[in-house]
């Protein structure tokens, strides 16, 4: 019975996963990936990790996939314009992958408790001493055993953080924040001054009026009129332009 | 539960925790240079912390500090500071590196501290993790140039295929030994004395994975791409902390939980040492672009440092290390120059951009004359100690082959560092550089000196990494 | 061990994850069509490993592989974030993503 | 005697001196000073010569030895720099200035037009004397042969003075090499010579010649006596200074350079150093009987081969070259038989009247603008009488007539090759006799040729004219030389007053008495030079005033034998064919072969290689990931397959 419940769930991960990469719409394909997910669930409850069947569902399912599928929309990509069709080299590369696949089920199928296997890891499962979930054993050992590697993990989700806000976040220059303070600052010295022109020496070598210093067209932030002609080409001089 | 051993990863945690909220709080614009700043002060007192601490095992065998992981930790905390002075120097008036970009070289050197300090896999696939994520960001930092934002992807892409298959490797190791504590996998494989199949595959995975990160060849296809579309001071600090985190790795691994197998492994390693110093030679030759030239010059660097590895012998174990000391100091001043080559407030990176350096800016084209003669590892440059104790090591060892092709190498990659030579002294002069900031001169100067000058200190150098070979044997 | 791995045998879960972790590099390097499958790719890939891990922390008896998995999820999910966002980086300067378009710099 | 030691040593270096000054500075103070300063140092030498010969002689005591400075003291090797004040290096001294000033004089006016830089042409000159004056006054082997050494450098820069000549050039080059191959053959008999003794002193040498007469020395399978070997070794070097026969080529061909350097250098002085080194050596030579009817035999038929070569040369400074290659013929011919003293005696007298010929030969090439062939020559007896004379006085003395100067010494050798009584010293009899007639025959042949006859070449004798008193004044001088030197330097070289005059300068073995021998010869024996050189005149006048046709007659009916000699008996050729040709052919092919083949395109093709190596490489990234995760993932299944089926 069970394993044909496994099988069944075999099966289908592996087409979902031939699914993700072979799907001509990539929303099919993060479709497939969600599938393939809830799967690979299944057969972790099978393998006795009830928890972390949980978070894949819940984490993969609903944070990362999601996250696909928000890409693919956010970018807006034409896909009917992509290129079709595999690389020149896919026949050999199958073949390198054939063999590699090969070699890893030959190494799997022999696969038996080393004699001098080390105390196993438990978190008290299944201990006499009481009744321990999975969850809860999870939980006694990544707080206690590998508090190390749990603390390095937020920090690694920070990183994360930070990159995908620094990376995307963009303050647009010409959005129409208020900024209360920078309003009470200011001062008439600030915007204002006072010329004495003589007479008949006016402002028309200035095109008509003057610009007083520290105004807005000086202190603006470079880019935000569009790109200067001369300016964001030059820096990709000798690296951005193909030989 | 030792804490304290931690306490330096702790520190530089935290510190980066601090810069960040300070870097936040700062405006925009005038965040960098203080960010800046207090991060090389947490790195200074990192390494202080670094070279204090006791050795021992902490956090339940999850993190080990003895003399080996202290040389690495501050080769790589030398590393990040190098880069973040280099950064210093890189942003100018109108295109700014943002105030993340220390604090993700802090969390960088963080993660390449866990790795060198590893004792289980896990905590070498989280410190690999920490440090490549943060890279990956590093690399596209600079988000309105393409060049950046494609070296930021290839990196990520290849990087998470190379992390991928070392996770694989090590789930296979954790399934044939029964723990991923390096500690009892060697145990075991003494113990046993039969490797089984399904533990050799994995252990060919992670070495898989980690020379991804060395760049060794053929895993090293992402080098030259993304070392050239990088921000300079990020390419400075890929060149350097990381490479070093992953080169702890392979010889912890190889020589603590695999060293019982290294007749097995050890062929593999001299394979790709060579590959690796024979393409760093020869594809290096058409450059044009000089951080293009680092990347092929760091690969066939590599390759070298691993006939160390190639010799498994405590005495190749010494030269490794010395090496990666040596090609530190050569590299860090190599990049300081490089981050030097501005005109008009824009980086230029082509070769041919370096003519009438000598003339224009002598200081500066002695130091990357200086740093030259070291990667061809003529004496008494730093470059020479480090190529003469690996080579000596693997002729002890027996590796002729492996010697022979380093020889090759070393005389073929001689051409291109002397082109170089040849431009800056030589050719017919462009227009001179921008002046150079002061973080920068200060990099490549000391850099220079410090190749020069390796010589005094290859006492102290060399007997810390004896000791640190010797922590590494230990061990296993 | 684990009575259901003990019924299935680890083969079969080894041979999955196997497949899962060929396809999941097939998908890398076999497809012309765009970089936003080639990090999904990726994911199989993480998967396999799970997969593996979790069948051997079965096996043995054993809950390092679980908690492996679970840092390895969270990894995974940081990644995944990390590389949409160079992605979204990359696709705004290129304005493409096909995968033969990430070549401007070679040699 | 000591201030003749000192006046000997001033002798010595005063050319260095004039060499130094005018070659260093003569680019500064110009071709005249140089001119004055070289000449000034050569009169205050040939002054200083004459005081030390005087002062020797009356002091009798003979030899000194002045110590300059210790200059190599290696182990048991010393050489000092050192003169050695014996007769033979004395008179050889004073006979080497003299010419040296007289030709320097000379110089002033034949070099008057030369285009070159003349101060060049007076400083190689004086170096060429110095190195003379060094290897005459070595007091062992080492400095002979750094004058051996400095004399046919300073010969190479003469010869090749006119350096924009290609055939000065070949020639000058060709003088070098072939003295290179003979020096070879004397440094290593110098070599030998101190591995058997353990010296490279004179005396010292001398003082144990005897002891090791009997020592075997294994060559080529047999043994030999050492002596007779080392004695070989430096004959053969000899015989490539001195151009006898199979290393004399180069001399003729040394014609190219100035004549007063041909007269200096390849007639009075360089080309009797091997004559002077066997006299030198004669403790040595002499006990080594079979070296010297070897040389005997190399000396008489250089001396009959280079007057038949002389006999049809239409080159007028060629023909008296071989001249002087004959005439040395004849000192090595007395060498050979014991006759030390009547070679020294030839080689004086040789130097004067063979200077003065090649001076009065430049004369008429200085008459006919710098014309040489005697055949575009003739009738110039009235243009240039003085010069005419002077050829007249000079060839009496080459022919041997009484009372000049030839006939004193020539008689000598030919008197002690039949008094030695041995086959080679017949052999040499009559070879030196027939020589005789052939050089009476070619001199007056060279002189009809020039002075006499019709003008063949109506421009260049209306061109003609005497040459300047700078010029004739050391003619006359020399000629004066030619005349008497025979009948004023008999008796002391080697009449009654030898042996005092010698004061043991010339060993001769207990055994040899040819010296004492020398006038025990039946009269029609001793005046037989004599004889024969009127006979040759008269021959001469036949063919060239009385039948000028016959010439052209015998010439085209004995063409071959005519061939043979025009073409210098082929040796040119000869040489050719075994030495050159072979070389440049290995040369060549290691040229093309292995400099061009091997070692040049190695380097090359290895650069090839690297570059296409290197382009091969850069190729491989194509900036594509999905290449770049290809080749990730084919490394990875080349290492795990590695793994599964090779461990």
């Amino acid at each position: 019975m069970i394993q044909l419940v496994f099988y069944v769930f075999a099966t289908v991960l592996v087409a979902s996963a031939a699914m993700v990469i072979s799907a001509r719409n990539p929303v099919h394909s993060v479709l497939f990936l969600i599938l393939g997910f809830f799967n690979a669930a299944g057969l972790f409850l099978i393998a006795g990790a009830e928890f972390l069947a949980m978070i894949l569902v819940i984490v993969y399912v609903g944070a990362v996939a999601v996250l696909f599928l928000f890409v693919v929309m956010m970018l807006d990509i034409d896909f009917t314009k992509m290129r079709e069709g595999l690389q020149r080299y896919a026949p050999f590369g199958a073949a390198v992958g054939c063999v590699l696949f090969a070699e890893l089920v030959m190494a799997g199928l022999h696969w038996v408790t080393s004699p001098v296997t080390p105390a196993p890891i438990t978190g008290g499962l299944g201990e006499p001493g009481g009744p321990m979930t999975n969850t809860s054993a999870l939980g006694t050992l990544i707080y206690t055993h590998y508090i190390l590697l749990f603390q390095l993990c937020g920090l690694i989700l920070l990183v994360a953080m930070i990159g995908a806000i620094t990376l995307t976040l963009r303050e647009k220059p010409t959005g129409r924040r208020q900024i209360i303070g920078k309003q009470h600052d200011r001062m008439r010295a600030d915007t204002l001054e006072m010329l004495d022109l003589p007479l008949g020496n006016g402002t028309n070598a200035n095109g008509g009026f003057l610009r007083p210093p520290g105004s807005y067209y000086d202190t603006a932030v470079p880019g935000s009129y569009g790109i200067p002609p001369s300016d964001s080409r030059a820096s990709e001089n000798g690296e951005g332009v193909p030989k | 539960m030792n804490w304290i051993l931690g306490l330096p990863e702790l520190v530089l945690a935290v510190s980066a925790l601090v810069i960040l909220a300070a870097g936040v709080l700062q405006k925009k614009d005038e965040a960098f240079l203080p960010c800046a700043m207090l991060s090389i002060a947490a790195f200074v007192v990192t390494g202080f912390l670094v070279v204090r601490a006791p050795d021992g095992i902490a956090y339940n065998g999850m993190l080990v500090v003895d003399a080996f992981s202290r040389f690495i930790k501050v080769l790589a905390l030398i590393g990040g500071v190098a880069a973040i002075a280099l950064s210093i120097g890189y942003s100018d008036g109108r295109r700014q590196l943002p105030f993340e970009m220390p604090v993700l070289v802090l969390f960088s050197t963080l993660g390449a501290m866990v790795m060198a300090s590893s004792s289980n896999l896990m905590t070498l696939f989280v410190g690999l993790e920490l440090s490549s994520l943060s890279i990956y960001i590093l690399c596209a930092i600079e988000r309105d140039r393409l060049g950046a934002a494609e070296a930021g992807l290839k990196y990520f892409i290849l990087g998470s295929l190379a992390s991928g298959l070392l996770l694989y490797g090590m789930s296979l190791v954790y399934g044939y030994a029964g723990t991923m504590d390096y500690a009892p996998i060697a145990a075991e494989i003494n113990g046993t004395g039969v490797v089984p199949l399904g533990l050799m595959i994995g252990t060919v995975f992670i070495i898989v994975g980690l020379a991804f990160k060395l760049s060794a060849v053929p895993f090293h296809m992402w080098t030259p791409d993304v070392y050239q579309g990088a921000p300079t001071p990020v390419t400075a600090y890929m060149a350097g902390a990381p490479k070093f985190a992953a080169f702890a790795l392979i010889l912890r691994v190889m020589s603590g939980p695999f060293g019982a197998m290294s007749p097995r492994w050890q062929m593999l390693i001299e394979v790709i040492a060579a590959l690796s110093m024979l393409f760093g030679s020869f594809a290096a030759i058409p450059q044009h672009n000089i951080k293009r030239l680092m990347a092929y010059s760091s690969i066939g660097h590599m390759g070298y440092a691993m006939m160390g590895l190639a010799a498994a012998s405590p005495a190749g174990t010494t030269g490794t290390l010395v090496y990666l000391a040596a090609y530190l100091v050569m590299n860090a001043g190599t990049f300081g120059v490089i981050a030097a080559m501005r005109r008009r407030g824009h980086e230029v990176t082509g070769i041919s951009d370096l003519a009438g350096l000598g003339r224009n800016n002598p200081g500066l084209a002695l130091v990357l004359a200086i740093c030259m003669f070291s990667m061809i590892g003529v004496p008494p440059m730093a470059g020479f100690f480090g190529k003469f104790m690996v080579f000596a090591a693997a002729w002890n060892a027996g590796l002729y082959p492996l010697v022979a092709v380093g020889a090759v190498s070393a005389v073929v990659g001689a051409f291109y560092y002397l082109r170089v030579v040849k431009v800056i002294y030589f050719d017919p002069a462009a227009a001179p550089f921008d002046k150079t900031a002061p973080s920068v001169s200060f990099v490549s100067v000391a850099m220079g000196l410090a190749t020069v000058l390796f010589l005094i200190g290859l006492g102290p150098i060399s007997t810390a990494a004896q000791a640190a070979a010797q922590a590494l044997i230990g061990q296993g | 061990m684990n009575s259901a791995i003990a019924q299935i045998g680890l083969g079969p879960f080894l041979t999955v994850s196997a497949a899962l972790l060929v396809l999941g590099v097939f998908g890398i390097f076999l497809n012309r069509k765009n970089i936003i499958i080639i990090m999904m790719s990726m994911e199989l890939i993480l998967l396999s490993a799970n997969l593996n891990f979790v069948a051997f922390s079965g096996a043995l008896g054993d809950l390092s592989g679980q908690v492996m998995v679970l840092f390895t999820l969270t990894i995974a999910a940081a990644e995944a974030a990390i590389g949409l966002a160079i992605l979204t980086v990359y696709f705004r300067n290129r304005g493409s993503i096909q995968v033969d378009d990430v070549a401007t710099m070679k040699g | 005697m000591q201030a003749a030691l000192i006046l000997f040593a001033i002798a010595v270096l005063a050319p260095l001196g004039g060499a130094a000054i005018a070659g260093l500075t003569g680019r500064r103070i110009g071709d005249g000073p140089a001119q004055a300063i070289t000449i000034l140092f050569m009169g205050v030498a040939t002054l200083c010569s004459y005081g030390a010969l005087l002062g020797g002689m009356t002091a009798g005591g003979m030899p000194g030895v002045v110590l300059l400075a210790h200059w190599v003291d290696a182990g048991s090797f010393h050489a000092n720099w050192a003169f050695r004040f014996d007769t033979l290096s004395v008179t050889m001294t004073a006979m080497v200035l003299t010419v040296s000033l007289l030709v320097h004089i000379y110089s002033l006016g034949y070099m008057a037009h030369d285009s070159m830089p003349r101060y060049r042409f007076f400083s190689y000159l004086s170096l060429f004397t110095f190195a003379m004056l060094m290897l005459v006054s070595s007091n062992d082997l080492i400095q002979l042969f750094f004058g051996w050494e400095g004399v046919g450098l300073a010969s190479y820069l003469l010869i090749g003075y006119w350096y924009n000549k290609p055939s000065a050039s070949a020639a000058a080059i060709k003088a070098f090499v072939v003295n290179r191959i003979a020096d070879l053959f004397f440094l290593v008999g110098i070599g030998l010579i101190f591995v058997t003794f353990g010296t490279v002193q004179y005396d010292d040498i001398f003082a144990m010649v005897p002891d090791q007469v009997n020592t075997g020395y294994q060559l080529f399978g047999s043994t030999h006596s050492i002596i007779e070997i080392i004695a070989t070794l430096l004959f053969i070097g000899a015989m490539g200074k001195s151009a006898q026969l199979f290393l004399h080529t180069w001399l003729p061909d040394a014609m190219e350079g100035p004549t007063p350097v041909s007269a200096l250098i390849h007639a009075a002085t360089m080309v009797t150093a091997g004559v002077f080194l066997m006299a030198r050596m004669s403790p040595l030579v002499e006990f080594a009987p079979d070296t010297r009817i070897f040389i005997v035999l190399i000396g008489a038929t250089t001396c009959f081969f280079a007057a038949t070569v002389g006999m049809v040369q239409p080159d007028i400074k060629r023909t008296i070259a071989y001249s002087t290659c004959s005439q040395l013929g004849y000192m090595f011919m007395a060498i050979g038989v014991g006759a030390y003293q009547a070679a020294a005696f030839h080689l004086t007298t040789h130097a004067f009247f063979k200077a003065l010929l090649f001076l009065g030969a430049g004369c008429v090439i200085h008459a006919v603008h710098d014309e040489q062939n005697m055949f575009r020559m003739g009738g110039l007896w009235k243009k240039i009488p003085v010069t005419y004379a002077m050829m007249w006085i000079g060839s009496l003395a080459l022919a041997g007539v009484f009372p000049f100067a030839g006939y004193w010494s020539k008689d000598a050798i030919l008197n002690a090759a039949w008094v030695s009584h041995s086959t080679a010293g017949t052999y040499g009899w009559v070879m030196g006799t027939v020589t005789a007639f052939i050089t009476a025959l070619y001199s007056w042949r060279l002189i009809f040729l020039v002075f006499h006859g019709q003008p063949r070449d109506a421009h260049l004798h209306e061109g003609a004219h005497e040459s300047p008193p700078v010029m004739l004044v050391p003619v006359v001088l020399l000629s004066l030389g030619a005349i008497v030197a025979g009948v004023v330097l008999a008796p002391f070289y080697i009449g009654g007053r030898q042996v005092a005059f010698w004061g043991g300068a010339i060993f001769n073995a207990p055994g040899n008495t040819v010296m004492a021998s020398l006038e025990d010869v039946p009269m029609l024996i001793g005046l037989m030079p004599s004889i024969v050189g009127l006979l040759g005149i008269g021959a001469a006048y036949v063919l060239y005033i009385a039948r000028p046709e016959l010439p052209a007659t015998l010439a085209s009916s004995f063409r071959p034998a005519y061939l043979f000699l025009l073409n210098k008996w082929y040796f040119d050729e000869l040489y050719d064919h075994i030495f050159v040709r072979p070389y440049r052919a290995i040369a060549r092919s290691l040229w093309k072969g292995v400099d061009e083949g091997v070692v040049e395109k190695v380097p090359v093709e290895l650069a090839r290689v690297t570059w296409g190596g290197a382009v091969a490489a850069t190729r491989t990234q194509t900036g594509s990931i999905a290449v770049y995760a290809l080749t990730m993932l084919v490394g990875l299944v080349v290492l795990v397959t590695t793994v599964v089926f090779f461990q």
